[in-house]
């Protein structure tokens, strides 16, 4: 699986910047720059839903007491903010030319900001418990305490009249958006959604390794893992 | 094709310091994600072998 | 069950009264925050004016943090903690006594406090107004959501800066509505919208984080 | 009836013990035996629901105490190693406490009758700072003059750093509850001084070493 | 009461809470929360006298003019229904345009006119080519407003 | 003796790197300020400006009052503080372990963290000079005088508060001449006058306090 | 030679005990008794030179310890109620810390030796915050083994949490200590299991009964 997912990331990414950046026509308003959107949204979205599995797997782990749950969510912690950050910084890149600043504080950005702390937060203290069962609880406390975050960020720009623009991608209107731009943009997406599935599992069976090193099943999948 | 060279292909319309900066810290990132994730499989490998050798 | 929640108000204000610290404490914090801060930025009135809320609540923020880890670090470390784990009465209640003590020994002070402050830097009666009533709605939020935090990173090596780096996020959106507030009224606009979404937080805050801290206390205590 | 099933403690890496079930009927003394480290505090914490066992479960009357929760709590009394006792309390202030903690509703009365009754008359109203080791031990044991109902007691080296005559009283005192149909869970290092009718051992880390 | 009430009654109350959080939050959405002001706004008093604000909406089309120091420009800022005469001094986001959308923050002073510290460019959620935009121009553009809400 | 004085230092750090809190939440509170600061007053550049020098002395200052409890307070606790009164090495040689452990892990952060300030607030390279050498003469004295105040409080009720009101007088001057030498430079003046005199307080605290401090521990241990 | 001249002791407005006269020998072992409350700690700690008698003096080799400081704390090693242990450091780095403090140097192999007599092997590496009640306490009575050359030993409740090979463990030590010539006080509510061929004991609080 891990390998397919590798091999689908790899090829969606090529296809995506193929189409972004050799099909999908200049902007009308913003000119070039907007080139950045092919791995700005797809990176924030990203940011979101791996917030949001993340929580969910912690929930399953707490409630059911299974150990892989939460594995599976120390496992994306990381991905999830290497994709926060991604979309941190390639929107203040965007930001500069397009508003003329780097860093506002409206709602999405500072919300957006929050989400990175929260992943910061999450490994933190996964990191400074020595005993991992209870960190893989208290991280899942921590991870559902922090869940009331992801629709502020989502809806920010409908209730806030910000800086940040509102939704061209939604479920009940058409995209506002050109549709080889759209098409650019999806293919991005589904690359970065495989390669956090790839990097997720390959995590996960690190972790498998480390915590369970010691108990019998596990040595005999250690050679061939 | 959209683009008119190389060089204006770099250019990005005057952007190109914006757009490559956000690409390639990206890439960049993700790279180093990729390494580290590797590198932590395989350490977590090595050490799991060890055990089972020492334990069998 | 009232009883309960009670019994520990009235126990940790009688400790805190005991060691005073606690107290008078937060009160000199803004008091030396306060007081230094002009001696910084030399004492020109309309400048003052202009940052005394963001100051204000910066100290507040501070004050809550820096207070965290005696919330429950204290009954932890000489067994009480234990038995009130394994209290006949709802934990979520005694974290709700205990982090009542706890607001009322900082973020009363510093909203009492803070009605002073208006009228030192002269922000005008409406804006002194708002600037208590935020905080009188935005502390508890403080005190109730770094209970979490204090409780996930109780025993924890690391636990100083662990609650901030946990708890600080979730206290931007409070430190923005609440300098929001009096900014508003400052500018001649209502308060209101501000005031109803602290209030929100405060309640959303007061439901749903004694379960969570309770949640936590038994995952530390193990 | 207190009853485990099947018990696994793990702390950190190392498996304290395994496979352990007991089963205390009312009036039976159960103490616990084994060497420093041997995990005894941790299995009377298993026993009270602080610690959750890695395996097995913990029944009160037929059901898991996991599922009784504040249920089994009312029925229990607990005194671990620290004694949850503040110094900058007095001794009556420290019992009115822990009393409301535990959701009892203790006058002042019953608090001035239960310190009498571990020789801390005359040290009500001190502060527990300024009392000795010994004296703070009689404040914790004496939260269980105040649950006399409570059928289940939980005690962690009770007899610490008391002297021979609160030796014998706190025996007394577990003997009394005994003969109420009360259940006692105990470890000391020393020699139980209670005459109990019905008493049962738990033997740790018989065969354990520690491992590096 | 035995705890199992005990935990229901608690629930109960905790899900009265909520609602009121919810209620809370709603009334709140329905006053003016806000990132910039309207011009609109601006002409109703709504907005901040001689304190700094946010003004947001479109350059007016035609409006925009350029001081001899190449830096200082006016303009006016427009919802369609009321519009706001606009100075500053400084470098415009490159974005900057008339018929587009625009985030200033500075002062209003005696004289009405809105003295900006920093033009930011706001731009809405449509993408698309220079063609289509350009077919798009004619109607579409008059009623286009902000992105108020 | 030398031997004695370093490993109690080495203990001290030890400690405070196992807990880590120590050093990083030094560092996090002079973030927290910072970032706050502009979230609650408004980031324009040059009101930052005018505040950075005031806002860091502030916050060294806070720093120094807010460790001091924690100097002797978990040793007093666990008995190793009666050790150390027993130790056939002199007690004021330990007691200025325990101080340099202090200054290491709250002064020294400081004093780094002020130059990466300074940048960020755009002082000017010989304004941030004069800010760092000011603290690196500054904080220990406070250090110095602050174990004083900590060992008259401890085990005391009122800890807490008493420690900031005996120490905050002995702190004035520190202050005052500290935040004059960085105003010295912006005004165009030396700053030398001001470091002088910070060096000869910093002399004469490391000379005298360590006695006092270990009469006080002495009385407080009883 | 450990004398002690007309002591009084005074907690609080209680005066604990007066006129008390006490003269040690090398090789004796002075055991302290007494109920709780009643004065033992306060005594050991004036021994100690941590509390000034409101009356009398403590002299070592007949000069006051007040006057000899350093010199006489070097002679002595005192193990009190509280362990003096970090739960944040390892077992070998509290005991390296504690050498530290107390002026000894310590290396690598007598640190390990030290935790290893007490048995503590396999436990060097583990933070104390992961240790037993009886572990912690062992780490505090290495010390003792570190200390080799020191004559005079205070030991306020020692057998405190130890099981009984720990007991047995430390009653050995104390009798070599006492064989080669050093000088033992310790308190302790249980039996002294120590074989001393000189031993005395001072006993406290016969006729006093607490006071309000
Ligand atoms: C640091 C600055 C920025 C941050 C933190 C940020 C954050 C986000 C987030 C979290 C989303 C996903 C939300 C959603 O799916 O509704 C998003 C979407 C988006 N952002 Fe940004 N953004 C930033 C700057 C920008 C800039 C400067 C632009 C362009 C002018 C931009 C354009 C977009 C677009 C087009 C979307 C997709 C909206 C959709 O179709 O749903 N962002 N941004
Ligand atoms: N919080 C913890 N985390 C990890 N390991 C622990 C923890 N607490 C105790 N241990 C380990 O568990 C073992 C058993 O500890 P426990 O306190 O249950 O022993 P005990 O039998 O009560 O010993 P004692 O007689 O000394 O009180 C110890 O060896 C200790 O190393
Ligand atoms: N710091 C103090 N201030 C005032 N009084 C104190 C202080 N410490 C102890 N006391 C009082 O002194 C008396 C003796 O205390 P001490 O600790 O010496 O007793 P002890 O004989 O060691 O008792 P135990 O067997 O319980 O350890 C106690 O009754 C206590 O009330
Ligand atoms: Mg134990
Ligand atoms: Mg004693």
């Amino acid at each position: 699986m891990i390998p397919w997912c590798a091999a689908a990331a790899i090829a969606l990414c090529a296809a995506g910047l193929y189409v972004g950046f050799f099909v999908a026509p200049t902007d009308a308003t913003q000119g070039e720059s907007y080139r950045i959107i092919f791995i700005h949204v797809p990176a924030a979205w990203m940011s979101m839903f791996l917030y949001l599995v993340l929580a969910f797997w912690a929930g399953v782990g707490l409630a059911l007491n299974t150990r892989l749950s939460a594995m599976m969510a120390s496992a994306i912690a990381p991905t999830g903010a290497v994709m926060t950050f991604v979309a941190l910084w390639s929107g203040a890149l965007w930001g500069r030319p397009t508003w003329g600043t780097y860093w506002v504080w409206d709602a999405r950005l500072t919300s957006e900001l929050i989400l990175l702390f929260l992943y910061f937060g999450f490994m933190a203290l996964q990191a400074a418990i020595d005993d991992p069962r209870r960190a893989d609880k208290a991280g899942a406390v921590l991870a559902l305490v922090g869940v009331v975050n992801v629709p502020i960020i989502y809806f920010s720009v409908k209730w806030w009249n910000t800086l940040h623009q509102g939704a061209s991608v939604s479920l009940t209107k058409a995209p506002t958006m050109a549709a080889t731009m759209l098409a650019g943009m999806i293919l991005m997406a589904l690359a970065f959604w495989m390669y956090a599935v790839a990097v997720t599992l390959v995590r996960v069976r690190a972790i498998i390794l480390e915590r369970e090193r010691r108990s019998d099943w596990i040595k005999e999948l250690a050679p061939g893992a | 094709m959209v683009w008119g060279g190389w060089s204006e292909f770099w250019a990005m319309g005057g952007y190109g310091a914006f757009v490559w900066g956000a690409y390639g810290v990206t890439v960049a990132v993700l790279a180093v994600e990729v390494w580290l994730v590797r590198r932590r499989r395989r350490l977590a490998r090595d050490e799991a072998a060890r055990i089972r050798r020492r334990g069998a | 069950m009232i009883g309960t929640v009670a019994a520990v108000v009235r126990r940790d204000l009688l400790l805190a009264f005991r060691q005073r610290a606690d107290v008078a404490n937060t009160l000199l914090f803004f008091v030396v925050v306060v007081t230094m801060v002009p001696l910084g930025v030399g004492a020109e009135p309309n400048l003052l004016r202009a940052i005394a809320p963001g100051v204000v609540w910066v100290a507040a923020l501070l004050a809550a943090i820096l207070s965290l880890n005696r919330l429950f670090a204290a009954d932890f470390a000489d067994g009480t903690l234990e038995q009130m784990l394994i209290s006949a009465e709802p934990l979520p209640l005694i974290v709700l006594g205990k982090t009542a003590a706890h607001w009322l020994v900082t973020g009363l002070p510093v909203t009492a406090m803070s009605v002073v402050l208006g009228v030192m830097f002269d922000l005008g009666a409406e804006a002194t107004a708002t600037l208590a009533a935020a905080l009188a709605l935005g502390t508890p939020v403080l005190s109730l959501v770094g209970a979490v935090g204090a409780a996930l990173t109780l025993g924890l090596r690391g636990g100083g800066v662990l609650v901030s780096l946990l708890v600080l996020p979730l206290y931007v959106p409070v430190l923005i509505l609440g300098a929001g507030s009096v900014e508003a009224v400052a500018a001649g606009l209502g308060a209101a919208p501000y005031l109803l979404l602290l209030g929100a937080l405060a309640l959303f805050a007061l439901v749903l984080t004694p379960w969570a801290v309770s949640a936590a206390l038994r995952i530390s205590v193990e | 009836m207190l009853e485990a099933r099947d018990l696994e403690c793990t702390r950190g890496e190392r498996v304290l013990f395994s496979a352990l079930a007991l089963r205390v009927e009312p009036g039976t003394l159960l103490r616990v035996a084994g060497p420093n480290g041997t995990g005894k505090t941790s299995l009377l914490r298993m026993l009270c629901g602080l610690l959750q066992p890695t395996q097995g479960e913990v029944r009160w009357r037929e059901k898991p105490i996991r599922l009784l929760k504040e249920e089994y709590w009312a029925a229990l009394a607990y005194v671990g190693h620290l004694n949850g006792v503040k110094d900058d309390l007095t001794a009556a202030e420290n019992l009115r406490a822990s009393a409301g903690i535990a959701g009892l509703d203790a006058d002042e009365g019953t608090v001035r009758g239960a310190l009498d009754a571990v020789g801390l008359a005359g040290f009500e109203d001190s502060l527990a700072r300024f009392l000795s080791q010994g004296q703070k031990r009689r404040i914790a044991l004496a939260r269980l003059h105040l649950s006399g109902a409570v059928p289940l007691w939980i005690l962690d080296e009770p007899f610490t750093a008391l002297d021979a005559r609160g030796v014998a009283e706190l025996s007394a005192l577990v003997a009394r509850q005994l003969a109420g149909g009360g259940i006692v869970v105990l470890t000391t290092h020393q020699e139980v001084p209670v005459a109990a009718v019905r008493a049962a051992t738990v033997e740790l880390g018989r065969e354990r070493e520690p491992r590096s | 009461m035995k705890p199992r009430h005990k935990r229901a009654a608690l629930i109960g109350a905790g899900l009265l809470l909520l609602a009121g959080a919810v209620t809370l939050v709603l009334t709140a959405f329905q006053q003016n929360l806000v990132f910039f002001f309207t011009p609109s706004q601006v002409a109703a008093n709504e907005a901040p006298a001689g304190k700094a604000f946010r003004i947001g909406g479109m350059v007016e089309s035609g409006s925009l003019e350029r001081a001899g120091d190449g830096l200082t420009v006016h303009f006016r800022v427009t919802d369609t229904a009321r519009s706001v005469q606009v100075k500053y001094t400084g470098i415009l986001p490159d974005l900057f345009k008339e018929g587009k959308g625009v985030v200033a923050q500075g002062r209003l002073g005696p004289d009405g006119v809105f003295q900006a510290t920093e033009v930011l460019a706001k731009h809405d959620e449509n993408y698309m080519p220079p063609e289509a935009a350009h077919a798009l121009e004619q109607g579409a553009k008059a009623q286009k407003t902000m992105q108020g809400r």
